[in-house]
């Protein structure tokens, strides 16, 4: 576990504009460890990675590769010394195959022409061994985000790095598959590879990690092995600050249904659906991914074609009209940021207010720009985005900062009914418990939410009721002290049908 | 960097600390367009003494309005991630339109102030109906707008020669002497068309920035699909951009008929072209996402500009007329051009 | 008795003076349509050449045409094709634009825009001094918009009228407009326009009368537009004269092309059409107020 | 609702019965271009006899080959996001110089086959040399390809326009002859433009197809910032795609000089909105990410057979051709429009 540092970052710093996000950052990384470097968001971690990766050039500072300095011009470079960064965001293109994806830039050639009978083989070689079973011929619009993220990590081990970093792999992931990455980055590290790993999953990172740095607010402030350094302390390292509990006690649901709905089939995804919401409650969606929870949540909300009944606050509300449905007062929250969550070119404050703008309109006409801006910086401090400068757009936060202005924005409608989809993606779990309280602290306001979350104990600390999904029908609902996480597995795995499947 | 370093040390209070203190920097791509206007203008001024006269500026500004109408509009849809090439046709058709409705009314009603109003109304109802056609083919049937604005170009322009019978559709001689003020004279001396141009440059400059609906065709633009989770209704949107567009159409013909008196196959012609370029000309990004309504009216003072100084200016060979413009054109967007993608 | 199939091929209508041939084009062949039952036509209107070549190779592929008559859209481009259409032994009559190889059409039915040009030149060199100013609106560039303003140039020399400027008003009314506009501006004394084609006259006119110097100078088009030739008969003193460059040029091309098909009349040769001068006096007779032009 | 219901019911088994089933439906995307041929193809036949005739098949098809042959190379253009206004008037330039060349090696050369194969590299470099300041402006100085190839469009027409001195720039007479079967004829009685017109087509296919280039433009298309973080040399290959496209006007302007020997400023007017309206049709996405070679060349055929089949049978007024055409253009793409944003 000794020998020297395969790849090194040497008193690096970075500023974006006047804005400095690292200060004077060493790093190691020795072959055949698995390295955790672990902080709040805003922190510095992806800065940092992409720095590893060549992706960005530090400020001041420099890279040691094998002990001898180097600077990357790109990051084609820095794959050329067998480095391969994962992105925290996705970075496929869309309306490619999976396969054109995974070989982009680097496809095999027989002659002028593509080997693609080759990389199709390959490609589901590389996916196999995730566990992952995605048609190499499909294109990455058409994949589910855990899909998207299986295809990112898969391209990564197709390039037999030396170095590989990670940037929250496993936030999109749920604990099947992060079980099955992890596998896999074992068998690296008995390889001899050298794997740079983020997470805000902490348990995650106690069980993985040789080593873990933590970084606060751009610095270094620990760095040491991981055994012994528990989850706690890691959070506590992390934050600064002892940290309280991480779910707030469960609100009291009333007994008004504010939601109802009946047999709601989206084609091709959800069938037969039906489940109501109470007043004040808080009703958790569990199921492995591709159960079809997104799918039907979004039927739900009117993005999807949906057949069913939907009574919203005891109207009947037509299906596959958004609008209609969130001026009923019911909204969605959607697990894909990227794709359908946030404007990443625009800046804060726009984002903040694009679904609640009717409130911000003045005479129907003109967009108070004024109340805009008080919103964002109420919005900043009360979801704790860290944006040193409001004027920025959405795509210069870090991804956790981009996760709570989503759900600030989603929140700014003042709903009556929200449906929050994986509310906790790459949030630090200093955010995640305060992500915890707006939603407890909605519930106890007397409003409902509903929490489609692929982390289980998400579920169970949050939830009155659990509803879980298999295969695109409800398996079944746990209540109460019911709730664990055996019997929601049973259900989400089809061990507890209540009725046998059709052929 | 060192500097920098000390800029940095002050932030470090924390990362909410900083105040929204807007980093503005001078910002080429906003200052492109103005400058090549003034270096246009100066041009101009330095070739020819007439250049600046009162006659000159409200021609080249009245001659200017119809496109620059279109542009307004054109800006929207643009905005929004579409395109429209059938403008120029449409507005040839809905001049063919007006004219025969206004000559069919004055049986009726003679030759009136009345024949006229009713003649605009007339026009407006047009572009906006044709305007709302490309959207819902667009919106609603989904299909690609270079195919439908495409497509409706041949149609309108040849429905317009048809009308005319290949020839010319020309405005009753006494009609057109009392309608001709509405190009030609105005409050204050300055004529109509600049000062409708100016109302809906100003109006659309408000809409694009302040108004909800500006807000979402840059949103539309820029991801649909985020428009369509943030509850904007996007064929509702990506719809009123066309039929606004058709209504500026119409507003374009409206002053656009008293000049002449007459519409015909070839009136119009390459007005999308202009248009389109203009928009661009001003800032406003082909793939949608970003708006620049002034940037679209500093866009047609340029490309009408690079006509008059070129006839004001004999300098060249007239054949070299389009490359001179051709150049100045691609100058003129020199300055903003793209920044590196790597900034 | 025998059938007969004619192809017309024609430019489209994109401005007036095309406007006003297509409409005679139409007339005639529904006029012989009526008189010659055994007869039938194929029109075709082209917005560039190749897409007339394309018209007429497709005439010659599918329609079995027995004649062609073809107004070329440049004479270059259409010389091969036409020729290959004659070389399948189709009768060939060419309205207007000669070929560029002389003797491969059986028929030539023409206007002369050499006269166009010298005519209008010799009405100005006739009624201005020397020493006096006029602008020239040209048409779209074409060899024959150079052979106008060859003839006319020519026809002015040494007279001593000073030749201000010339730009493309692209036989367009709003370029012209523009084109004048900017003009107007750009020189103080202008005694003279020759506009060349009246769809330009038009924008010409309406330019000098908004800037209000209608007094100033006079205007000559050209090809006799009905709404011009009314001004010319009305006297009106900005529009003294005109000259012809008649469109109905290709009725009578295809009247005779179809004569030479259904009777034994020998009809090739060639005919030229002279341009002549429009004035207030001998106006009446060129005034077709049913036209389109 | 029932009926949706009992539909929802049938599906039962449908959404998750299957675990790694790939999710291919019958693509009326695919078909649909294929289709509107297909329907032209029937309705020409059923209009004329002679529309299947062996000469009207290969008048069609060898007259498509001009536009066909740049749409090919509009295709990468398009599909890496970037678009091309100047084809039209780029080709009329390559043809003029290329004419300008070959009359001026007749003197030290004769009228010889030599001259002939030298006067076709000189419209290849010519037409390579103006693909690549196209693609150096829009990939290096990272101009909006809009604007670029618009200012361009200007420049090469009005250039052209000026090397013919307003008029037409004719091929020596004798050497015409000696060229003309270079468009006229070919081996096995197929014309050499259909030839080129195929092999470019095929190459064009395996190109965008099986060899990395054509997936590098997709994914510039796509995504420029994803292609450069997957080292695929963005500007390089956006460089190239103007290049191949400016290398393709002029092999497509090696067919066209001996069909009509000539060029002038009107030659290859509206080229560009033909070949960019057939790649259109064929399937590709105008902003760029998805292309489809094969698509473009159907796309040009149902072009050109509309022309075809309104020449064949004069069942309108001419006037209303256009409006036919626009028509048609429409719905040929109604069926492949895009899929609801649910799906
Ligand atoms: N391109 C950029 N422009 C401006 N600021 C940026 C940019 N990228 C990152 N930042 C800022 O740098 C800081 C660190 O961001 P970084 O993405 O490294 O955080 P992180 O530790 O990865 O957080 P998370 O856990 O949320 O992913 C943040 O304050 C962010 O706003
Ligand atoms: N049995 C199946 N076989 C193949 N594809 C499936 C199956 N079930 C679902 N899918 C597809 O897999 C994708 C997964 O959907 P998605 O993962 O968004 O569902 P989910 O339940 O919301 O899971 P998560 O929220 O964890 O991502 C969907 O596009 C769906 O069509
Ligand atoms: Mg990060
Ligand atoms: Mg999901």
């Amino acid at each position: 576990m000794t020998g020297a540092p395969i790849l090194a970052a040497k008193g690096v710093s970075r500023l974006f504009g006047p804005n400095q996000v690292l200060f004077d950052v060493d790093f190691e990384l020795r072959p055949g460890e698995v390295h955790a470097l672990i902080g709040e968001n805003g922190a510095g971690k992806s800065t940092l990675m992409k720095i590893l990766g060549g992706y960005l050039a530090p400020s001041s500072g420099g890279l040691e590769v094998d002990g001898t300095p180097v600077s990357f011009a790109s990051h084609r470079e820095a794959e050329a010394a067998g480095v391969v960064l994962i992105h925290q965001e996705f970075n496929l293109a869309m309306p490619l195959s999976v396969e054109e994806n995974m070989f982009l830039g680097r496809e095999w050639k027989r002659g002028p022409f593509l080997r693609s009978k080759d990389m199709q083989a390959e490609c589901r070689r590389l996916l196999a061994r995730l566990d992952c079973k995605v048609d190499p011929r499909l294109r990455c619009r058409d994949l589910s985000v855990p899909e998207r993220q299986m295809v990112e990590i898969a391209k990564a081990l197709g390039q037999d790095a030396r170095v590989l970093i990670m940037d929250e792999p496993t936030a999109v992931l749920t604990a099947r598959e992060t079980d099955v990455l992890l596998e896999q980055i074992e068998r690296l590290r008995a390889e001899g590879c050298a794997i740079l790993y983020t997470s805000h999953k902490l348990g995650e990172v106690a069980r993985i990690a040789d080593r873990v740095t933590v970084l606060r607010d751009g610095h270094r402030v620990a760095c040491r092995e991981a055994t012994g350094f528990t989850e706690h302390a890691m959070a506590e390292a992390m934050v600064g600050r002892e940290l309280s509990n991480l779910f707030p006690p469960k609100a009291v649901p009333g007994d008004e249904v504010v939601l109802e709905v009946r047999g709601l089939t989206v084609p091709g995804h959800a069938k037969n659906a039906s489940f109501r919401l109470r007043r004040g409650e808080v009703l958790g969606f569990a199921g492995l991914v591709g159960a079809g929870r997104t799918e039907l949540m979004e039927g739900v909300a009117g993005f999807r074609d949906a057949s069913g009944e939907i009574d919203v606050f005891g109207r009947r509300v037509k299906t596959g009209d958004p609008r209609a449905t969130r001026e009923a007062g019911l909204v969605y929250l959607t697990e894909d940021r990227k794709e359908k969550g946030l404007l990443l070119g625009f800046p804060l404050s726009q984002n903040l207010t694009l679904l609640a703008l009717d409130d911000f309109t003045r005479g129907g006409v003109r967009i108070d720009k004024k109340a805009e801006v008080q919103a964002l910086a109420r919005a900043v401090k009360e979801y704790d985005i860290a944006a040193r400068d409001l004027t920025m757009t959405a795509g210069g936060l870090s991804g956790g900062n981009q996760q709570k202005l989503l759900i600030a924005k989603t929140l700014l409608a003042d709903p009556g009914i929200v449906i929050i989809d994986e509310p906790t993606r790459g949030v630090d779990i200093g955010a995640k418990s305060q992500i915890y309280a707006f939603i407890a602290a909605l519930a106890a306001a007397g409003k409902s939410v509903i929490v489609v979350s692929s982390e289980l104990p998400e579920v169970i600390g949050l939830a009155d009721r659990v509803v879980v999904m298999h295969r695109g029908t409800v398996a079944g609902e746990v209540e109460g002290e019911a709730i664990s996480e055996s019997a929601i597995l049973r259900l989400a795995m089809g061990l507890d049908e209540k009725e046998p499947e059709p052929a | 960097m060192t500097a920098a370093q000390t800029d940095a040390a002050q932030t470090d209070t924390g990362p909410t600390a900083a105040a929204p203190r807007p980093r503005r920097r001078i910002n080429l791509h906003v200052l492109g367009p103005i400058l090549a206007l003034a270096a246009l203008i100066a041009l101009g001024a330095f070739l020819n003494d007439n250049f600046l006269s009162a006659g000159n500026v409200q021609n080249v500004l009245a001659r200017s309005a119809f496109i620059g109408i279109i542009a307004v509009g054109m800006t929207f849809v643009i905005t929004a991630g579409g395109i429209d090439l059938s403008v120029g046709s449409m507005a040839a058709f809905t001049a063919g339109i007006t004219i025969l409705a206004m000559n069919a009314m004055i049986e009726p009603l003679g030759v009136s102030v009345f024949t006229i109003v009713l003649g605009m109304l007339v026009a407006l109802l047009t572009g906006l109906a044709a305007g709302m056609v490309n959207g819902a083919l667009i919106a609603r049937v989904r299909i690609e707008p270079f195919i439908v604005t495409l497509g409706a170009m041949g149609v309108y322009r040849s429905l317009t020669t048809w009308l005319a019978d290949g020839g010319t559709l020309s405005l009753n001689f006494e009609l057109r002497s009392l309608y001709r003020p509405v190009y030609y004279d105005g409050p204050f001396g300055i004529s109509w068309p600049i000062l409708v141009f100016a109302l809906v440059a100003i109006l659309g400059e408000l809409a694009m920035r302040s108004a909800p609906f500006g807000r979402h065709c840059a949103a539309i633009g820029a991801n649909e699909q985020v428009a369509r989770y943030s509850a904007v209704r996007v064929d509702r949107v990506r719809m009123a951009t066309y039929a606004l567009l058709g209504l500026l159409v119409g507003v374009a013909t409206i002053m656009y008929v008293p000049r002449l008196g007459s519409a015909s196959g070839s009136t119009g012609v390459l007005w999308e072209l202009e248009a389109i370029a203009a928009v661009i000309i001003g800032g406003t990004v082909l793939k949608g996402g970003f708006g620049r309504v002034w940037g679209a009216v500093v866009g047609v003072l340029i490309l009408s500009l690079i006509d008059n100084i070129l006839n004001l200016a004999s300098i060249v060979s007239p054949y070299l007329n389009g490359a001179i413009q051709g150049v100045i054109v691609i100058l003129a967007v020199v300055l903003q051009r793209e920044r590196k993608a790597e900034d | 008795q025998e059938e007969y199939t004619i192809g017309v091929a024609i430019p489209s209508a994109t401005h007036g003076f095309m406007g006003g041939l297509n409409f005679h084009a139409r007339e005639a062949i529904a006029r012989l349509e009526e008189t010659y039952p055994q007869l039938s036509f194929v029109l075709a209107t082209s917005g560039d050449a190749g897409k007339m070549v394309n018209d007429i190779e497709d005439m010659v592929a599918t329609r079995g045409i027995d004649a062609l008559v073809v107004l070329p859209f440049e004479s270059e481009p259409l010389t091969s094709p036409v020729q290959a259409v004659k070389e399948q032994g189709i009768w060939v009559t060419v309205v207007d634009r000669g070929l560029s190889v002389p003797g491969i059409e059986d028929l030539y039915v023409a206007g002369d825009n050499t006269g166009f040009g010298r005519v209008a030149g010799e009405y100005f060199a006739e009624n201005l001094e020397s020493g006096d100013n006029v602008v020239v609106l040209r048409g779209i560039p074409t060899t024959l918009d150079n052979e106008r303003v060859d003839a006319f140039t020519a026809a002015i020399d040494g007279s001593g009228i000073n030749v201000l400027d010339m730009q493309h008003g692209n036989w367009n009314r709003d370029d012209a407009f523009n084109v004048m506009q900017d003009f107007l501006s750009k020189y103080e004394d202008i005694d003279a326009v020759w506009a060349a084609d009246d769809d330009m006259a038009i924008g010409v006119l309406e330019a000098i009368s908004q800037a209000g110097r209608d007094g100033e100078m006079w205007v000559v088009g050209g090809a006799g537009m009905k709404e011009i030739v009314k001004r010319i008969m009305d006297g009106d003193p900005m529009l003294p004269v005109n000259v012809t460059y008649p469109p109905a040029q290709i009725a009578t091309a295809i009247e005779l092309t179809a004569l030479g098909l259904v009777s034994a009349t020998p009809v090739s040769g060639r005919f030229i059409i002279g341009s002549q001068r429009i004035t207030p006096e001998n106006a009446e007779q060129f005034y077709f107020p049913d036209s389109p032009f």
